[in-house]
């Protein structure tokens, strides 16, 4: 019953923040709708017994980022509303509906039969975390430290993406003499 | 009872919202947000299914979805800079310098 | 030396990679001692070669993906032994005999490694070995006459590349049905094609199989009504190009057919011999009639070659060894003495700078050893007996006749419209007096020229004379072939007609 | 004795292989003179052939190696020397020995003297070839090499360049050549299928094979080789209506008319049909020979009736070379196959003088063919008169000269068999014969000398060439008493069947043979009265519809270019030009064009906005989905 009641409850509010984070003209809005959101799904997570994974969830999306995007919003000058002409409204609703529909009616098909057997059966008396550890640094080991050094590889690449020219002020500089800089 | 096919049809529904953020927002910075939100809603089916089949394999993607999603994030960001400093908009419709 | 073929498919290819580090002015001599080296083993592998044996020799397999059973699977039988030997020969003496100046290193290299992928297609017994051979041969091809060919080379080379490749691709989907069909029925996958025989596939099935290779190989041959690209090709490519592909290039299509169509699908192709024939005299007769208007002589040889080809196609589906081995033999001798028609257009080519008829005329005064050159391959083209070109051809229609007398009438109609051609061209061009004063001083063959062009002469006259040592190991390797179809063949009209066709009266 | 078969057999190749290594330098003598006597060698040693066979009564067989063997058929090289082939091989090696020597003098000139002679004996051995073969094979090699010999030797002058018919027939002797070559072609298919029928009902090639196997075969089989394989020597033998190529071949230099065009390869066909007696012989296939026979008397006929007007001295010799090849297949086909063969002897030897003598009258007019602008030339060509004389007098039929008996024979046989019409027919063209051939005699050498108007200066033939010619008119003169023997020597082979005449014919003979006689002598009467006083034309009579239609070959050639030539080489064009290039190229190039054009259009789809391409993403995604949802619901 408390499933069920937090199941709705989350779903709905986290439909509509995530709708808020599509329409909304302004970006600081948009943001902080999305983290509520993230911090909503994790919810989801620890109703599904996924305890360690919503632990993550909270401290990547929540944590780091949504950090990320707080910063890097800074240099976008975020606080004004976004000026864009948006596609057409009838065509994004239409595809988005049909998208949506799709995939409801697919899933809610009973087509999709239960008959799938477990690979890594969830071992019982054992907690989330320490089941997780077990398979991810056994069977998952590889992809694991390929996650590991992908992650390496991904901050320093944002670093040094992000990091170049940091020395020259923008709001000096004009954007022409930028881009010829960058062009030599 | 809330079953698997409640999961994934919020999952689908979600998917649905972050598609339409994906082809409405001409924003790059909104593009990536509505990219997270599709992230998340497969985590969510993930989860959901490793759930109801006993599987921890479907938490193992969604952690490794995660994994990819933060260094995406990293790296989209900072091209996105990169972008900005070059051109001073994130607007897609500014930006088009592919054209066939 | 147990892997000799091995040897013989990649000596050019490193020798070409060794190539770019040699001197651009000794490429040339580089060049032709690689293509002489090759040569010799080539020559070697004939002289170690068991006439006796119908089977592959010098067989080598080394699992390249055995999940999928992929080998390095090489042999060699009566049937591409000497289409292997024309490769290396055409290759040395198009090289001996080419005259170009722009670019000599890379034009050294492109033959070299054209030469790997000719050989390999040839002695190749793994369809996907077969497949990577057959269409790395394009790229060499390409780079030829795209590189240095006449204006409209880009046009040409891409299409001549586009062409050959989509059929090639439509091709590469029937090997894989196949493999998937091998896969289906024996559990275990396996390109190699010696396994393939073994399948026996239902009739509906092989007449698929049979139109997917068709695709690939009537394009290459080329069969009317496919055949456009090779004018252009030739028209376009510079003598070498020219050389090679009418000799060796085309060859690959007609090959395939004996090497694919006839055992793997034997029903479907006693079937097809009606559809085969039709598009084999329209063939014949049709672009004899096209290479009688045209003004240009490379572009009647080019034609001509289409013609010959249809013969040869026609004798594949004789179902006699007659037929069989004949249409093998005149893949040879077409090889042989087209190489040598363009190599001798090439030479006038290099002197005035055009291949139009009317630009000549009493060229037999002026260079008399080119005209009696000249006249010798024109005979053999012609197919005159004590000639090259008559024994397969005569093979050939005699093959065919117990299959369709009538069809047999209608492409031996080649032997007249053939020589109303040729003569035409040689009239043209050699006889009459001398009216353009720019060819009354025209040199005759010098010595590289002839270096090129007399061993074509000896090799036609002597295989014309006596072409025992070539016909009896392609005759013994026919025969095993066509007793593995008599037992594969399910149908009984099939089976019929492949016992019939290869019966005489006296026989019975 | 093999070895006599290869020396035979082998010496002109020698010759011709020896020839070629100098065919590029000039003129020298030695040349000539070596192949000469190398035709000398073969031609004894043939002699000596000849004698082992009279003597022994067997001929020798011999294989030299195997040619081709694919599948059941095997080929070899073999050589038979028996009854009828050593007869062929005595023929044409004397007459070829004759006319080497003959082109010693006759080519004096001609700065492709050493050319010359390697064609010239490359031609005898293939004629050996052909006549020497053991197999139907080995018998097309020397049929299509007699072929390659005849083209080079016709387009000899291959300089000469082409003229409108008006002015020259034949065009250029480049054209005559390949003319000569192509329609040949066209008979040699034929054969070609004769030969296929044969090996596929009888398994093998070879000559004892095949015959020993006709008695067991269909008769529609046997109709199908016979008809297949006289096509073939129709072609060869230049029989109408692959007739037109004789006279255009009168291009070449006059020893090779001499040789190929008048004693050798145009026998060819004859000889073909000779060897084949055994399947001509066969009741199944007796329309055949009838047609045969039939035809060769037409041909006899309308080839003479053609030499009637003609003013080229040496196509009315063609024409009569004609005339002779039908008589020949007349006696052929009505089963005197000795008697062809007498003839063919017989005329090889007075045709060859016949065209040796032009020769000489051409070497002294300067290449003049017009009699019409000769005339009195015994005056200053006495040998070369009498040459002719006599050679035309053998023609004509008058004894005791060869051409009398073995005509005879040939028409004493159509009598015999009973076909009165063809009988007929060759009675009246043995008086046509007499007729042109003494036309052209007084025409040359006769009457008001009208070389002077043209100021040319005749001069008589080297007198060593002259000498070479008399063994031919020797034999012109003497042949006919050798019938008898002939007669007994080659029956006496199992493979060749003797043909008496019958009783009622016998008694007959000398009525027939005086007829004949008065025919022949009319005709010689006819030309003395009408030419012998020197040429007074008839304007009225040259101007008449038959004059005409004789002097223009019955338009037949005209025909041959306006409804064959012209339309093959218009239709070739619209080939390549509307079809090849127009519909098959074209339609090869639009699928090419419409993939080029479907991509440049879809190029617009590339905006370079990254949100328009998500917005196809989107459309694909929904698709895709579309298509997932329906196959899930489906199944």
């Amino acid at each position: 019953m408390y499933e069920q009641i937090a199941f709705y409850l989350f779903s709905v509010l986290t439909i509509g923040l995530f709708l808020v984070t599509v329409l909304s003209k302004n970006i600081l809005y948009a943001m902080t709708s999305l983290a509520a959101g993230m911090v909503l799904i994790s919810g989801f997570f620890f109703m599904l017994g996924a305890d360690f994974l919503g632990v993550v969830q909270l401290i990547v999306y929540v944590g780091a980022v949504m950090a990320l995007y707080a910063f890097a919003m800074m240099f976008f000058d975020a606080t004004r509303d976004i000026k864009e002409k948006t596609t057409n409204d009838a065509l994004v609703f239409f595809l988005g509906g049909m998208v949506a529909l799709m995939l409801v009616i697919i899933f809610a098909a009973p087509v999709f039969s239960e008959n799938i057997q477990a690979m890594y059966p969830v071992v019982e008396g054992v907690g989330n975390a320490q089941a997780v550890g077990l398979v991810l640094f056994t069977k998952y080991l590889v992809p694991f430290e390929v996650a590991a050094v992908m992650l390496l590889v991904a901050m320093i690449a944002g670093i040094i993406l992000a990091g170049k020219k940091m020395d020259h002020s923008l709001t000096t500089n004009d954007d022409k003499v930028i881009s010829q800089e960058d062009t030599k | 009872m809330i079953g698997l096919s409640h999961y994934l049809i919020l999952s689908g529904l979600l998917f649905a919202i972050g598609f339409v953020g994906v082809i409405r927002r001409r924003n790059l910075l909104m593009l990536f947000f509505a990219t997270e939100i599709m992230l998340n809603s497969a985590n969510i089916a993930f989860a959901a299914a490793s759930y109801y089949y006993h599987d921890l394999t479907g938490q193992m993607f969604a952690f490794f979805i995660i994994a990819v999603a933060a260094s995406e994030v990293a790296v989209g960001l900072g091209l996105l800079i990169v972008l900005y400093k070059k051109f001073g908009t994130l607007d897609l419709d500014d930006l088009a310098s592919m054209k066939g | 030396m147990d892997n000799i073929l091995s040897v013989l498919i990649f000596f050019p290819a490193v020798a070409g990679l060794l190539g770019f580090v040699v001197d651009k002015s000794s490429a040339r001599v580089y060049g032709i001692s690689v293509a002489t080296v090759e040569l010799l083993l080539a020559i070697w592998l004939w002289m170690s070669f068991d006439g006796t044996n119908a089977g592959m020799q010098f067989v080598e397999l080394i699992p390249l993906v055995p999940d999928f059973g992929i080998n390095y699977y090489v042999g060699v039988d009566g049937i591409s032994l000497f289409i292997v030997i024309m490769a290396a020969l055409m290759t040395l003496l198009g090289m001996i005999g080419m005259n170009i100046e722009k670019d000599v290193k890379n034009m050294i290299i492109s033959l070299l490694f054209l030469e790997m992928t000719m050989i390999g297609v040839f002695v190749a017994l793994d369809a996907i070995v077969f497949y990577l051979f057959w269409e790395l041969s394009l790229v060499p091809m390409l780079y030829i006459i795209g590189a240095w060919g006449g204006p409209r080379r880009i046009y040409a080379s891409i299409k001549f590349f586009l062409y050959t490749f989509t059929g090639s691709l439509i091709m590469l989907v029937g090997m894989l049905f196949i493999a998937y069909l091998y896969y289906s029925v024996s559990g275990v996958w396996s390109f190699s094609i010696t396994d393939w025989y073994a399948l026996v596939l239902p009739v509906n099935y092989q007449i698929w199989l049979f139109m997917a290779f068709f695709a690939g190989f009537a394009i290459k041959v080329p069969m009317f009504p496919f055949h456009t690209w090779l004018p252009y090709a030739h028209g376009q490519a510079p003598t070498i190009g020219s050389v090679i592909l009418a000799a060796v290039l085309l060859k690959m299509g007609t090959y395939g057919f004996i090497r694919f169509s006839l055992p793997l699908f034997p029903d479907a192709s006693v079937m097809m011999i009606p559809f085969m024939t039709v598009l084999a005299v329209i063939m014949i007769i049709y672009t004899a009639m096209v290479a009688y208007a045209q003004e240009d002589m490379k572009q009647v040889i080019a034609y001509s070659s289409v013609s010959h080809m249809g013969v040869i196609v026609l004798g594949t589906f004789a179902m006699n060894a007659e037929g069989i081995s004949g249409s093998v033999f005149l893949m040879l001798s077409h090889g042989i003495v087209s190489g040598a028609l363009f190599m001798l257009v090439g030479v006038i080519y290099d002197r005035r700078h055009t291949k139009e008829m009317s630009e000549f005329g009493g060229l037999a005064a002026v260079m008399p050893k080119y005209a009696v050159i000249f006249g010798i391959m024109l005979m053999a083209s012609v197919g005159l007996p004590l000639t090259i070109g008559f024994v397969g051809e005569f093979l050939v229609l005699l093959g065919f006749y117990q299959v369709s007398p009538v069809a047999t009438v209608l492409a031996g109609t080649t032997i007249i419209i053939g020589a109303m051609y040729m003569l035409r061209l040689f009239k043209r061009t050699f006889f009459g007096p001398i009216t353009n004063e720019a060819n009354r001083n025209l040199p005759d063959l010098n010595a590289r020229e002839m270096t090129a062009l007399v061993p074509l002469v000896i090799i036609v006259v002597w295989l014309g004379v006596y072409p025992k040592p070539v016909l009896a190991p392609i005759d013994t390797s026919v025969k095993a072939l066509l007793n593995f179809m008599e037992e594969k063949a399910q149908t009984p009209e099939a089976k019929e007609t492949i016992i019939l066709s290869k019966q005489t009266k006296e026989a019975e | 004795m093999e070895k006599f078969v290869y020396i035979a057999l082998f010496a002109p190749l020698v010759s011709s292989l020896f020839a070629a290594l100098f065919g590029m330098s000039p003129k020298k003598t030695f040349v000539g003179v070596i192949a000469s006597l190398l035709l000398a060698t073969s031609f004894v040693a043939s002699a000596i052939l000849a004698a082992y066979v009279v003597q022994t009564g067997h001929g020798i067989h011999v294989t030299m190696m195997d040619w081709i063997s694919a599948g059941d058929l095997a080929i070899p090289f073999g050589f038979v020397v028996d009854h009828v082939s050593v007869t062929m091989m005595v023929v044409v090696t004397l007459v070829s020995t004759v006319v080497h020597i003959y082109s010693i003098g006759y080519m004096d000139h001609d700065k492709s003297f050493n050319r010359f002679f390697s064609y010239l004996s490359a031609f005898v051995f293939s004629m050996l070839v052909l006549v020497m073969s053991d197999n139907f094979a080995g018998l097309f090699i020397g049929w299509e090499g007699v072929g390659v010999c005849s083209w080079l030797l016709i387009g000899f002058w291959y300089h000469k360049k082409d003229e409108s018919p008006e002015v020259n027939p034949s065009i250029s002797p480049s054209w005559a050549a390949n003319e000569a070559f192509i329609v040949n072609r066209i008979a040699d298919l034929a054969m070609l299928v004769g030969i296929f029928v044969l090996y596929w009902n009888t398994g093998s090639l070879q000559y004892d094979v095949v015959f020993a196997a006709l008695p067991y075969l269909d008769e529609s089989v046997l109709t199908l080789a016979a008809i297949a394989l006289f096509i073939g020597a129709m072609g060869k033998s230049a029989q109408f209506p692959l007739h037109t190529w004789l006279t255009d071949a009168m291009e070449g230099p006059t020893p090779v008319s001499a040789l190929i065009h008048a004693a050798t390869m145009v026998t060819a066909g004859v000889f073909l049909v000779i060897r084949a007696n055994p399947l001509y012989s066969m009741p199944e296939v007796s329309e055949v020979s009838f047609f045969i026979a039939a035809l060769g008397t037409f041909v006899a006929f309308f080839a003479a009736s053609m030499a009637l007007v003609n003013r080229d001295l040496k196509r009315i010799i063609a024409y009569s070379t004609l005339s002779q090849l039908g008589y020949m297949f007349a006696a052929a086909g009505l089963g005197a196959y000795w008697i062809a063969l007498f003839h063919l002897a017989a005329h090889a030897f007075f045709k060859a003088l016949l065209f040796l003598g032009a020769g000489n009258v051409m070497h002294a007019m300067h290449d003049e063919l017009d009699i019409f602008k000769m005339g009195g030339l015994k005056k200053v060509m006495r040998g070369t008169y009498l040459y002719m004389g006599i050679a035309s007098i053998a023609l004509a039929g008058i004894p005791p000269l060869a051409g009398f008996f073995s005509k005879d024979a040939i028409i004493e046989t159509a009598f015999n068999e009973g076909t009165l019409f063809l009988w007929a027919m060759l009675v009246v063209t043995a008086g046509m014969t007499a007729f042109y051939s003494f036309r052209q005699v007084f025409l040359t050498f006769d009457g008001d000398e009208r070389y002077k108007e043209f100021d040319i200066h005749p001069h008589e033939m080297y007198k060593f060439v002259l000498v070479a010619m008399s063994p031919l008119a020797l034999l012109a003169i003497i042949a006919g008493f050798f019938q008898g023997a002939f007669q007994e020597f080659v029956t006496s082979s199992p493979l060749m069947p003797d043909y008496v005449m019958s009783e009622h014919t016998h008694h007959l003979a000398i009525y027939l043979g005086i007829l004949v006689l008065i025919f022949a002598v009319g005709g010689i009467v006819l030309a003395w009265k009408k030419y012998g006083n020197g040429l007074k034309r008839d304007e009225k009579c040259e101007n008449s519809f038959i004059y005409q239609l004789l002097k223009n070959q019955y338009y037949i050639p005209q025909f041959y270019a306006e409804f064959i030539s012209k339309p093959y080489y218009l239709l070739s064009h619209i080939m390549w030009k509307s079809v090849d290039m127009k519909i098959i190229d074209a339609s090869v190039d639009a699928i090419a064009y419409l993939f080029f054009k479907g991509g440049d259009q879809t190029r617009k789809m590339q905006t370079g906005n990254l949100s328009n391409y998500l917005n196809w993403m989107a459309v694909g995604l929904v698709l895709m989905l579309l298509v997932a949802a329906v196959t899930a619901l489906i199944a």
